[in-house]
């Protein structure tokens, strides 16, 4: 018996919990060479940004143990392109498509928010926070816990009342769990986590930093620790939060890690330049190991690790809560 | 140009391996690879086995393919670092992980001209496969090779028995003339009467070959080699500025949108830059004000 | 020609710059058994708390991608025994050793510090910022720059003035500058970084988290883009502070990496349970490394990767500036 | 109790592969760590190669020394998880990176006493170099060996040939008795007489094994399998609550302190706990405050 897959980001119910990770899958075009992008979840864009951006300079990526840091720089066409060329072409195909967007500015955010607002084909916003905030000496939003309730409020109140706004958290913080909630109160519907933590390295040979923009953002299973923990912190906190979990999934069971500690659905990033089916081979391999394990749906899984121990039914009938089941940390068993 | 075709991802067995000079070369079963390559394609490799901590895949042009098993591919490489040290020790029977093929092909003329194919060090790998498509339009194909030293000359048989001239260089002087091919060239294009220039090589040989076939005003394509992270297009490590049709510089992906250029189309005093007028570029008009942190 | 190793942690000189990581060599007494501690630098010991520990529930260790979750919970004998047992022992075979610090409260760090301030044998003190205060509702002291900055402060006051006292810092803050600077403020002669980010792994077939205590600290390779990133901003921002690079160091390109970006002595953790000899293979291959690269001291490599391109000499002769050389930032080349 | 002796580290040569039931067996040449072997000893395997993601050593108890080629050292395993099935991948020639011998061997009597070894599944590994040990002292040894089926059972033959007597156990009834070494065991102390037990399997079979061995009054040694990072002390990852000769439970390092203890000392019920009675718990007098967040 195959497994109910089904997930909620807010009310939007996506066929199963598999997302590209914002940034990894280009527009889009390059992994449909590979598969058709129908049969994920929901495929989310690199971030969208008001003008074209030719990003950093080369070097770009260096790779490093179980990992990799990048510093693109959100090279892309900007937004009025994106809604011209690349959004039709993902719509046209009926692709589940989570836009997310970057700014400088709240404005800039709020900006790209009323012109997202009434173009087709937005199943979801998100929010990257990785940005420094221009007018605050370019302190990165997300390590601020007001700036990003700003920037999710402006977005929510431009966005279309019925496309859920997933607000996207980086792991260096102090307090993920405050960041998380101010989010929340800003208006996000979702969260998604985590972004690349900052890392940095020296290339020993010609003894200056390896990539041009020095530093740049970690990724990769190395960081799924990390990740882990964050959404396993939030998911304690805000159980009713569906959360886009992000971070070193190579594998199913990666996938059901971050499942486990509270995600309702599940980002592929670096691992699809490794893996360009990736995405097709995580989703089989979870549905694989939930079945293995008795599990009916998806829904039951999510957060089930937060349980205390010997209270986890492996086979459950009784119905789930109705938002996804994100917040089985509160129901009984 | 040639438009890409669709690349796969192969875990083929390692049927043989063997050593070329200073290069190794690995010859795998993958006829899902061989049966849609055209020269100039590369493959990318994942590389360190199971658990490994290297996660990104090695880009190498392919040297060869063959009808044997159902359709193979070669590819030459020298040691660099962790990734290819790993493939040095693939032995035969071994299984390597391939998706291919990728990039954009090289540019076939419709008439029988004249082609001057420039290579450096393993550069001159990709070579090989063009030269016999060319050779089956009745170009006239000539060799020009290079490298540091006699040992990381690549391919020099291969191209005495292939081209009607076949010249040497090296930069000790251990075979052929000594010099780079770059110095050898206008000398070569002279003798040749190359109507068009291919190569492929490091970024310096590139820009050397670019500038003398631009003064001879021939048509030169050269298959450049940046660093790449996925190999097809989605994760925009492998960029460099490349001035479009409409004049305009954008920062392409070198293997997508290459590995293959119009020479004189790279900028290639500004790669690693981000030139002040490519598109998009920081400080140009509409340029906006995100920036991601990493 | 051999490379001068000599390195200075404020006005302490080391005869070479591989310590061990706190708590990653015990007390010692193991370590030795496999060479002779005073082959390196400095022996980092365990951090001491006051009354004796039981530490955390196993599991305590789970293996992550290039990396490892601890939670060992500072399992130790407590200040009295260490100093009449451990450290003696250290001293009398006269082992250069920095001792950890541990406490829950600022006066707790204090008594630490006076119980040390007049036992033989003491080359450093490092203090353990990575420790819930539990006067603030279980605040780790490391991810607020004031509580730090009041822990160093009472420990530098009652250590003796001529042992230098390190701060060790956590990565997983919004701003590691502000907390260092807060530190140097307090009183800190160097800084020690990177502790542990916290992580977290969950088991697939149990469906519970790894660890007993939940949540882990990473340390191994997976972190090194973290530690080589913090003492590099550390570093540009307060050049004259000596700082020990930590953090996912195995071999001496890594070693070299961290002294790049700034690190004028190296600590090796979690390499020291995959290769015993660690340190002294690390240290060799560092030098090997400098010599290869024509250098004659080790304090011309400090800080080196901050130079702008192009500038590095690798043959300098000029006499470094005194202090260890790790302000070379500022020196003009 | 024996002496520690130093360990040393060892960059060996597989000579054989074997498989034994559902076990795969390597020999490796070892003879840094073959000379200082005693039984009870285990060793600490690196796994993955070059530029693995893999960290942590993995820990295996020595089944067999032998002299050949300065001495070899012998390890019996079942593939757990990606570092075991890695080893499960090793051929002859390849070479291991082992630290060893690690841990308290098992103390031998003065006398020559009557020995009943019991083992699960592969915990028997360790026992025949204990067994050949005893005989060297005149002691009789007799075998108790289970496992949930017949091919988990290890070393049945050897048992049979170095033994008084050797009874088996299977949990499905597949070879000897149905049932554990634990159900077996009152019947086997009895018949065989024995002074001394000494165990290595399970925790669970362990702390069987030695509640019938207290109720018999007779001494009992185990041998402990706790998760280890490192085998050498420095970790403090491998703890298990012991009492010791003063009478206090203390958090203590399997892989230094043991992984022999006696078998009354360890508190059973309480692993993967830190009892509150034991010295520094949380909330016992003069705890201190102070946690890492870690
Ligand atoms: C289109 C193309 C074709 C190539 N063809 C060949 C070939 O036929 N033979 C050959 O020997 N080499 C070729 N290269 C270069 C080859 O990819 C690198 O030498 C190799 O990736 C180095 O891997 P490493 O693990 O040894 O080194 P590392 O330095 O450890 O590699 C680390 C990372 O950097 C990337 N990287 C490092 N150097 C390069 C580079 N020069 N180009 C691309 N990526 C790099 C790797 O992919 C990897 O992600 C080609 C590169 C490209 C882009
Ligand atoms: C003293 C001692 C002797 C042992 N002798 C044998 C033996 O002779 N044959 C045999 O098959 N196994 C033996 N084990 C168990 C063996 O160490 C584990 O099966 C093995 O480490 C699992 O590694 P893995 O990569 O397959 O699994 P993973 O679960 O991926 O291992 C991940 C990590 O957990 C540790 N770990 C996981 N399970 C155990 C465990 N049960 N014990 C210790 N560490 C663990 C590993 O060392 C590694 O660090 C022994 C363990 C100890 C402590
Ligand atoms: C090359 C690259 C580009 C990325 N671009 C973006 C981006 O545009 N917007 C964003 O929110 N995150 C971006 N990320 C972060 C990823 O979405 C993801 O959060 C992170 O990489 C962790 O997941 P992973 O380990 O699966 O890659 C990028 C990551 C990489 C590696
Ligand atoms: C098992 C273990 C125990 C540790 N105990 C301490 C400790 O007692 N005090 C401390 O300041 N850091 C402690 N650390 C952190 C290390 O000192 C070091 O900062 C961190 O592990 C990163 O370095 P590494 O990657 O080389 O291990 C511990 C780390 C590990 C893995
Ligand atoms: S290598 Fe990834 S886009 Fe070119
Ligand atoms: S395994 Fe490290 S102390 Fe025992």
């Amino acid at each position: 018996m195959s497994v109910d897959m089904r997930t909620y980001l807010a009310h939007v119910e996506l066929i199963n919990p598999i997302t590209t990770a914002a940034g990894c899958a280009s527009s889009g075009k390059e992994l449909a060479q590979f598969f058709d992008l129908n049969r994920i979840g929901a495929l989310a864009t690199h971030s969208i940004t008001m003008a074209p951006r030719a990003g950093r300079p080369t070097p770009r990526v260096a790779e490093t143990p179980s990992g990799m840091l990048n510093a693109i720089g959100l090279q892309g066409p900007g937004i009025e392109a994106f809604l011209e060329r690349d959004l039709p072409w993902l719509s046209q195909r009926s692709v589940r498509t989570i836009v997310s967007i970057a700014g400088g500015t709240v404005n800039e955010y709020g900006t790209l928010a009323r012109r997202l607002a009434d173009a087709p084909g937005v199943t979801a916003v998100e929010v990257n926070l990785a940005c420094p905030n221009i007018e605050d000496r370019g302190r990165v939003f997300a390590r601020d816990g007001a700036a990003s309730a700003e920037v999710i409020s402006s977005v929510r109140a431009l966005m279309r009342y019925d496309v859920p706004v997933v607000a996207k958290l980086s792991p260096d913080v102090a307090d993920i769990v405050a960041i998380a909630r101010a989010c929340v109160d800003g208006g996000a519907d979702a969260l998604s986590m985590i972004n690349t933590p900052l890392g940095m390295s020296i290339d020993t040979e010609t003894l200056r930093p390896s990539l041009a923009a020095v530093t740049g953002g970690l990724s990769g299973p190395a960081v799924r620790p990390l990740a882990v923990r964050c959404v396993w912190q939030v998911h304690a906190a805000l159980p009713g939060v569906p959360i886009i979990g992000v971070g070193g999934v190579l594998t199913g069971r990666d996938a059901f890690e971050l499942v486990l500690a509270g995600a309702c659905a599940v980002g592929v990033g670096t691992a699809l330049f490794h893996d360009p089916y990736a995405c097709l081979r995580v989703l089989r391999e979870l549905e694989e190991l939930l079945q293995a394990r008795g599990f009916q749906r998806l829904a039951d899984a999510v957060g089930l690790a937060h349980r205390p121990p010997g209270s986890v039914s492996r086979h459950r009938t009784d119905p789930a809560p109705g938002q996804g089941a994100s917040n089985m940390e509160e129901s009984p068993l | 140009m040639e438009t890409p075709v669709t690349p796969v991802q192969v875990t083929g067995t390692v049927l043989t391996t063997r050593r070329v000079e200073a290069y190794h070369a690995l010859t795998v079963v993958a006829p899902g690879i061989a049966e849609r390559f055209r020269p100039g394609h590369f493959v990318a490799v994942a590389v360190g086995g199971p658990q490994t901590s290297m996660l990104t895949r090695r880009a190498f042009s392919v040297h060869d393919v063959k009808p044997d098993y159902g359709g193979t591919v070669e590819f030459v490489f020298t040691v660099r670092g962790p990734g290819t040290s790993w493939l040095a020790g693939r032995r035969a029977r071994d299984t390597l992980d391939l998706v291919g093929p990728l990039g954009r092909p090289f540019p076939l003329p419709r008439d029988p001209v004249s082609c001057l194919l420039v290579g450096g060090e393993y550069g001159s790998a990709t070579l090989f496969g063009l030269a016999d498509a060319l050779q089956q339009r009745d170009c006239r194909v000539d060799f020009l090779l290079g490298g540091a030293s006699e040992d990381r000359v690549f391919g020099a048989l291969r191209a005495r028995r292939m081209g009607v001239t076949t010249t040497l260089t090296t930069e000790d002087g251990s075979l052929g003339l000594r010099g780079t091919v770059t110095d050898a060239l206008p000398g070569v294009i002279t003798d040749t009467r190359a109507d068009v220039v291919y190569a492929c090589g490091p970024m310096d040989m590139l820009r050397g070959v670019t500038a003398v076939s631009v003064e001879f005003d021939i048509p030169v394509q050269v298959a450049v080699e940046e660093a790449m992270a996925c190999g097809f297009g989605m994760c925009m490590t492998c960029v460099l500025p490349v001035i479009g049709d409409d004049g305009v510089t954008r920062m392409v992906r070198a293997c997508v949108e290459g590995p293959v250029f119009r020479g004189e189309r790279v900028r290639f005093d500004d790669v690693g830059t981000i030139p002040f007028d490519a598109l998009g570029a920081p400080g140009a008009p509409g340029h906006s004000g995100a920036r991601h942190v990493s």
